[in-house]
């Protein structure tokens, strides 16, 4: 257990846990990548400036031996091979994005290391039979469900149109919410995917319109959140109701949308905003480990001066978990620890953690998201929220 | 040219030997530098039987590779079958793809034929995600035992057969029929060459080894990827490492190749420069083109002459 | 004397072509150099005009030392020059290519006129204004070529082969507009392989010879008239 | 049986009609002279029946076989071989290469030695074997006019179509390649339809010589009768042009 | 199923038609650029796209700072392409193109991969310096109401910018000297030489205008499409130029704006009729009947 008074044993007796990953410094995840990083090297610093990791009474320090994979497959098993039998780090973080921790978690079953992955949320990676792959996220099928129930408990008669990215995280997101919203017995009229190298939605929007829908729900990157934004406007259709991935959680949405964004909503992993606490944990009737949510955001701001997102989130809380899951199984053995990490059931600021026996998240929920006068307000589920949903949207 | 010894290609086979030797000795970390290395090289030859040899530049080229990715991962995804069939379906398409391809695009010259070529790319990539059979999103991942050696052996073979042909490609009948065409195509017809029917050869055994490459490199990759599979930084990556290496020889794209990527590598595992190594990689490739424009095999052409024998 | 070589030597890369070529033209006459295939008659306007450096030596056009200057900068000064292979822009259409002559700043302001001019002297090529040069027959190009250069209002007009491919009638016609030309005050630099009917309206003559100049003079000195009449419409 | 039978062929590029209807034939080993104005459709004739062009209307038999429509390298493996009127070298290859290229194709050899072999032998014969290592892109004019015939040669046509090979040479050049045709001719017994403005050269290898203009045949006959047709000097030759 | 809406209802048509034909004239304006550089001075360009980009950072932050709007940006974007379209014949093109009679096969590879490099190097200092967040304009003027019909007018006024610029540079090419010897460059450097043309001169003004052009039309791009300005922007819009320019046609100026719209037609109402993806893949193959059936290009 990482005691929070400092000085168990000073920092230069310990010995040190190295952790090895790759992550999209450049390239197309440049931006998530860098998040992902800034993340790691924040909950790792708060851990070593904690006590450190300890098993067997003796202390270690996290360290990180990371590489750029920019963005591309080719480079993940060279980097992690390098990791792995020349930088011989005892943990692995998986890269950015499920199609190359696809690349990254065979080595990790060839190596025998735990592989925890932070940003591939596709849920394929858990059904291909990894020992070793554990996950923090919530995976890709459940992302808009917390919308969807918010419509069927409110909204019971709204009519849905789906449009997202093709891409393979978008298009899992879109078609199991459509699925999804289907069983629940709403309306889907509109149900459609496009390329993420889409330049013009207004057709899929005028006939998402023209189909009579009121929602609109799906979305796949910042780029085309904000063109469904833009266009909505130019076809001149306001949904009562709208529901997008990725870009609305990025205040750089509001900024540029202006008014516009004003009642948008968006799942999301996580938000700087949310509150799982150690109170929460208890209502809960789960540990708490780690950093709060304030103590994670002050260790975060020396990282990375813009701000934490979600998928700072979800990587530091891949380094939290991994270091309680040591200390539980008191060893730095990976069968140990793997045993520990199947059992955990824990709540850190990023919210709780437990998996399946494939290593697949179940535990952690997705929050929706609301822009509401130019802030971000947490509006579903209720054990996370910081306010309520607003409906309808307006426009303005 | 008859009877010459080919020096060259003995120095490229003992080369090639020694690339297996190494992989085979030395560590896992090394093998599967070797794999990408190679991956590299055979796309690079690949490309070099089109462009290099006829001057038609394969901008799409990305298109085979995906071909033989995606040919492997849905056999051994979806058919769990075992990869070398993958590369052997993946190679069989890559060529027939060419062929087919070919014999529309090939008859166009010049920048016609190089976007022609991209375009095919382009659709392919919206194509690939029209059909489920290709993954959500063109996303097929599988998981095969991690096997770094075999999959060495595998592109070291299909690496080592493109030597040879190139190598004879060159120094036959084609070779000099397809340098007449490269020249003046319509003179080349006016003697005898019948310029399409050797374009549509080269630009099959482009395809086909591609095809073969691109399956390899899902195999290494553990699956495939649309937005990736067809990323025509590929494409430029190739035609960069020819034109580094040497245009239309045998010896030029493992050259090229080697120096790309390993210079590419080597700054990706740079600790400093995190992010900026392309930075480096975007500054050498501009300076190596502008300044040996006829790459390394040029250079050694001019300056030592007697070496000739030894590198073309 | 509108152009003066001394002693000039020039090539291609490493290969030396001319060595210690001397030559003048005099103001409006013209100058006809003969020699045999391979003498380095292509290579000497290619240094006149300025397409390859001359390796020393130097070159006087108008008066003005012109060796260090590049070819456009000597066209703007008053040279021409129809060069072998006609070098036209292929897919720009015959009047486009003959305005294009004009491109210098003393022939832009009357390249109306100019163009009414050329197309006097070629009609065919009026026919054909249109029509892409590329896709012209050998012979109507290289009257584009001719007309081109004349497009510049040049005081000097170097042509390499002017004949070159023309039908008999047409080479008549030529060689008098090529008069018509030095009537109107221009210089002429000639190469010609049509040596009877060149050395007919030459002033003067050169005989090059691996890249020397090995003979010359005024043509009737050079050559025996007769022998050339002969040499020209004969039977063998 | 004539070597080349032309019928009726006309071709026409949109507006401009080059050929209108020309019908001629070439006899076995004959040399046939074709003289006209520049424009007059003489490359064009020997375009199409190269199978360069295709043509509009009419047709082209060799021996007997329709030819009209086929692949420019199909006509020269049947034994038709043209030069370029602008000459038209593999400019990077050496000038052997450039002529073991034709012969390589043309006469369907199997591998590049004999093909070289068979170069250096045409080479010889049309007088550059000392030309043969150089890049063909640095010939002079003159030069690469030769490689043009050397490469129609090599390919072992029995027909040969000559684009203006004797333009550009100086008389004592000219009478040496008159020689050198003859002695070609006799060698090797081709058939040539030879397209040319130099008088002198068309009349001194020529049998027969025919005249276009404007796309048609306007006079056709022995060398002696066209130079003193009406028509042809009228047309062609200038009323100043002969005998001056 | 998205067919039959669009059956029923003829303005859903008639909507994606007006959309179809603003978004031709976004991409015709960003292609135009390259059509100035690759279909004249035969450079291809494989950085066109990150220029694209630093025209659009260049219309971000000027409203960033200075509140002015993109069309007004263009303006200013145009400036600095101009420049910088110099300093890039200088840099990268000259040493190549200096010397040669014409732009040969080999000087098209050199420059493409030099420029590839070109487009490694802007694209990672892009990202290092602007970082890797999207970025935007607030810029709506506002929609116009034809019938049932919504027009965006920002997209109005790139498509009347566009089409000026389009005819500007028309009518420079046909009816200016130095407009001619930019087409008669691209054909035979030496000859361009022979006319009394200074080779370089007539090279990198081309290149100037076109590098004017392509920052220009970053720029325009951020007034109808504002997804997000970022670093990596460039790789969606370059291959889409490349195939635009030569649909229409390399070298003809109103082969950009023939190229542009017909991709932006086939794209829009086949996204409505089929997928988006069928729309890409059909708008990108149509090259290829083009191509045989008008081999230069849709114009004549
Ligand atoms: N581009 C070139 N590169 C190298 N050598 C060349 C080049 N052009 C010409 N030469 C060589 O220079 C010499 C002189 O050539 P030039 O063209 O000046 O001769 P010419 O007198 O004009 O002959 P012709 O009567 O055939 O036109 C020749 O030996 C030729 O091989
Ligand atoms: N591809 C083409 N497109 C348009 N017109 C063409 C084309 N080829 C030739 N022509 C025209 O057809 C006519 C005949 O051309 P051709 O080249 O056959 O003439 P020619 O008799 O060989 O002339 P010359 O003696 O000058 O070489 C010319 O007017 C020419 O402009
Ligand atoms: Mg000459
Ligand atoms: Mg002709």
């Amino acid at each position: 257990y990482v005691t929070s008074q400092q000085g168990t044993s000073p920092p230069s007796q310990r010995g040190t846990i190295k952790v090895g990953f790759s992550i999209s410094e450049t390239g197309t995840f440049n931006v998530e990548g860098g998040k992902s990083l800034a993340g790691i090297r924040a909950a790792a610093q708060w851990i070593n400036d904690n006590g450190g990791v300890v098993v067997n009474g003796k202390a270690y320090n996290i360290t990180l031996d990371y590489y750029d994979d920019a963005s591309t497959a080719g480079n993940i098993v060279p980097l992690y091979t390098k990791i792995i039998t020349q930088d011989n780090a005892q943990f692995l973080l998986a890269p950015y994005s499920s199609g190359l921790t696809a690349a990254a978690a065979p080595l990790a079953d060839q190596y025998h290391l735990i592989m925890f992955s932070h940003g591939g949320a596709s849920d394929s990676i858990w059904a291909k039979g990894y020992q070793n792959v554990f996950g923090i996220l919530s995976p890709a099928s459940t992302y808009l469900k917390t919308a969807i129930d918010y419509l069927k408990a409110n909204h019971p008669n709204d009519k849905l149109a789906f449009l997202y990215a093709n891409d393979a995280f978008s298009i899992v997101v879109g078609a199991a919410a459509a699925d999804y919203a289907k069983a629940q017995g709403l309306t889907v009229v509109y149900n459609s995917s496009y390329p993420a190298t889409v330049t013009d939605l207004s057709p899929q929007l005028t006939a998402a319109k023209a189909a009579g829908a009121t929602d609109l729900l799906g979305g796949g990157h910042f780029n085309d959140g904000l063109l469904v934004m833009q266009q909505l406007k130019s076809v001149g259709w306001t949904p009562s109701f709208i529901s997008l991935l990725v870009a609305v959680t990025e205040p750089a949405f509001q900024q540029q949308l202006g008014a516009s964004a004003n009642l948008v909503t968006g799942p999301s992993q996580w938000e700087t905003t949310v509150n799982y606490s150690p109170s929460a944990a208890s209502t809960a009737g789960v540990t708490y480990f780690g950093p709060t949510e304030q103590q994670f955001a002050t260790e975060y701001a020396k990282f990375d001066s813009t701000g934490a997102t979600y998928h700072s989130g979800e990587a530091g809380a891949a380094i939290i978990v991994l270091a309680d899951a040591i200390e539980t199984a008191n060893s730095l053995n990976t069968t140990l620890v793997r045993d520990a990490l199947h059992s955990l059931h824990i709540m850190t600021f990023f919210g709780q953690y437990q998996v399946d026996s494939t290593g697949k998240q179940i535990a952690h929920a997705m929050v929706l998201d609301q822009w509401q006068s130019g802030s971000l307000v947490v509006v579903a589920p209720s054990t996370a929220t910081t306010g309520t949903v607003e409906y309808p949207y307006t426009g303005s | 040219m008859k009877g010459r010894t080919p020096f060259t290609l003995y120095g490229l086979l003992a080369v090639m030997a020694a690339l297996a030797a190494v992989a085979s000795f030395s560590g896992v970390a090394t093998t599967v530098l070797l794999v990408n290395l190679l991956v590299f090289a055979a796309l690079a030859y690949s490309i070099n039987f089109i462009t290099g040899m006829t001057g038609y530049v394969s901008f799409g080229h990305v298109v085979f590779m995906a071909i033989g990715s995606y040919s492997l991962a849905v056999l051994v995804s979806t058919y769990s079958t075992s990869p070398f069939e993958g590369i052997a379906l993946g190679a069989l398409l890559g060529g027939l793809f060419a062929l087919g391809i070919g014999a529309v695009t090939l008859r166009f010259r010049g920048v016609y034929f190089a976007i022609a070529s991209l375009v095919l790319a382009l659709a392919g990539y919206n194509l690939v995600l029209q059909f489920p059979q290709f993954g959500p999103g063109g996303e097929l991942i599988f998981y095969i035992p991690f096997q770094p050696l075999t999959v060495f052996f595998a592109i070291w073979g299909i690496v080592v057969a493109e030597i040879v042909l190139t190598f004879f490609v060159n120094r036959g009948k084609v070779g000099l029929g397809i340098r007449a065409i490269k020249d003046e195509e319509d003179a080349a017809a006016a003697a005898g060459v019948n310029p399409m029917k050797l374009k549509l050869y080269v630009y099959m055994l482009s395809g086909l080894f591609a095809g073969a490459a691109g399956a390899v490199f899902a195999w290494s990759t553990f699956g495939v990827n649309a937005s990736s599979a067809f990323d025509l930084t590929f494409s430029l990556q190739m035609l960069a490492m020819i034109l580094i290496g040497g245009m239309g020889t045998s010896t030029g794209p493992l050259l090229g190749a080697s120096i790309v990527y390993l210079l590419y590598y080597e700054l990706l595992t740079y600790p400093r420069l995190q992010g900026g190594q392309f930075l480096v990689v975007g500054a050498a490739v501009i300076v190596i083109a502008l300044f040996v424009p006829d790459g390394i095999v040029g250079i050694i052409r001019r300056k030592y002459p007697s070496l000739k024998p030894v590198i073309e | 004397m509108a152009l003066e070589l001394r002693d000039v030597d020039s090539g291609y890369g490493e290969t030396q072509v001319l060595r210690g070529v001397s030559l003048k033209c005099g103001d409006g006459t013209i100058t006809v150099m003969v020699g045999p295939n391979g003498a380095g008659k292509t290579t000497t306007l290619k240094t006149v005009n300025g397409l390859i450096r001359a390796w020393s030596g130097s070159i006087m056009f108008g008066g003005e030392d012109v060796t260090r200057l590049h070819a456009f900068e000597r066209v703007e000064r008053g040279m021409a020059s129809c060069p072998e292979g006609r070098r036209l822009f292929p897919r720009l259409s015959t009047e486009t290519n003959l305005r294009l002559g004009a491109y210098s700043k003393r022939a832009r302001d009357s390249v109306d006129e100019t163009l009414q001019d050329v197309y006097g002297m070629f009609p065919r090529l009026r026919e054909r204004a249109e029509v892409r040069v590329g896709r012209l027959s050998g012979g109507e190009q290289q009257m584009v070529g001719i007309g081109r250069a004349l497009m510049a209002k040049p005081s000097l007009v170097v042509l390499d082969e002017p004949s070159l491919g023309l039908a008999p009638k047409l080479i008549g016609e030529i060689f008098e507009k090529i008069v018509e030309l030095k009537k109107r005050g221009l210089s002429v630099l000639l190469v010609e392989q049509n040596a009877f009917q060149a050395l007919n309206i030459a002033d003067y003559a050169y005989v090059l010879q691996e890249g020397r100049v090995v003979n010359e003079g005024p043509p009737s000195q050079l050559m025996d008239r007769e022998e050339l009449k002969k040499a020209y419409f004969s039977i063998e | 049986m004539p070597a080349v039978e032309v019928s009726n062929l006309s071709k026409s590029f949109g507006g401009v009609q080059a050929l209108r209807g020309v019908s001629l034939s070439l006899g076995e080993s004959e040399v046939l002279g074709l003289i006209g104005p520049n424009g007059s459709g003489k490359s064009t004739l020997l375009n199409v029946i190269a199978g360069v062009q295709k043509p509009t209307s009419g047709t082209v038999k060799l021996g007997g076989r329709a030819i009209s429509g086929m692949r420019p390298d199909a006509i020269v493996k049947l034994g038709v071989a043209k030069t370029y009127q602008i000459p038209k070298p593999f400019a990077s290859m050496s000038v052997r290469e450039n002529v073991a290229v034709a012969a390589l194709y043309g006469r369907r050899l199997r591998s590049v030695g004999p093909a070289l072999e068979e170069a250096d032998r045409t080479l010889a014969i049309v007088g550059m074997g000392d030309r043969s290592d150089l890049a063909a892109g640095s010939l002079t004019a003159q030069e690469k006019k030769r490689l043009e015939l050397a490469k129609a040669i090599a390919t072992g046509a029995k027909v040969l179509l000559l684009d203006e090979v004797f333009a550009g040479l100086s008389s004592e050049e000219l009478r040496d390649s008159i020689a050198l045709f003859r002695k070609m001719h006799e060698e090797l017994r081709f058939s040539a339809l030879v397209v040319e403005h130099v008088m002198r050269a068309v009349l001194n290898v020529s049998e027969g010589v025919v005249v276009l203009e404007e796309g048609r045949v306007i006079a056709a006959g022995s060398p002696d009768q066209i130079v003193h047709d009406e028509r042809v000097v009228q047309a062609y030759l200038g009323s100043k042009g002969v005998g001056t | 199923m998205v067919a039959s809406y669009f059956l029923s209802d003829p303005s859903v048509l008639l909507s994606d038609l007006v959309f179809g034909l603003l978004l031709g004239c976004v991409l015709a304006v960003v292609a135009h650029g390259l059509n100035m550089i690759w279909g004249v001075v035969k450079v291809v360009n494989i950085a066109h796209g990150e220029f694209i980009m630093l025209g659009a950072y260049g219309a971000y932050f000027l409203n960033l700072y200075w509140g002015i709007g993109p069309l007004a940006s263009a303006v200013f974007d145009a400036a600095i392409g101009f420049l910088v379209g110099y300093a890039f014949y200088y840099v990268f093109l000259h040493r190549e193109l200096r010397g040669k009679e014409t732009v040969s096969l080999q000087s098209e590879m050199v420059t493409l991969v030099a420029t590839f490099g070109l487009s490694l190097v802007i694209s990672t200092l892009a990202l290092i310096i602007f970082s890797g967040n999207v970025v935007g304009i607030d810029y709506d003027p506002g929609t116009l109401l034809l019938g049932p019909v919504s027009v965006p007018l920002g997209g109005l006024y790139v498509a009347v910018v566009s089409i000026l610029i389009i005819s500007g540079t028309y009518l420079f090419l046909e009816r200016t000297f130095i407009g001619a010897a930019i087409r008669a460059y691209s054909q035979d450097v030496t000859a361009t030489e022979l006319i009394g043309a200074n080779p370089a001169k007539v090279a990198s003004l081309a290149t100037a205008l076109g590098f004017a052009i392509t920052m220009a039309g970053g720029a325009l791009l951020t007034v109808f499409i504002s997804v997000g300005i970022n670093p990596l922007m460039g790789t969606l819009y370059a291959p889409i130029s490349f195939v635009i320019v030569v649909m229409g046609g390399p070298g003809k100026m109103w082969g950009s704006l023939a190229g542009g719209l017909t991709l932006g037609i086939v794209f829009d109402v086949l996204q409505a009729v089929a997928t988006p993806q069928i729309a890409f893949a059909t708008g990108f193959l149509l090259l290829i009947p083009v191509l045989i059936l008008r081999p230069e290009g849709i114009l004549k």
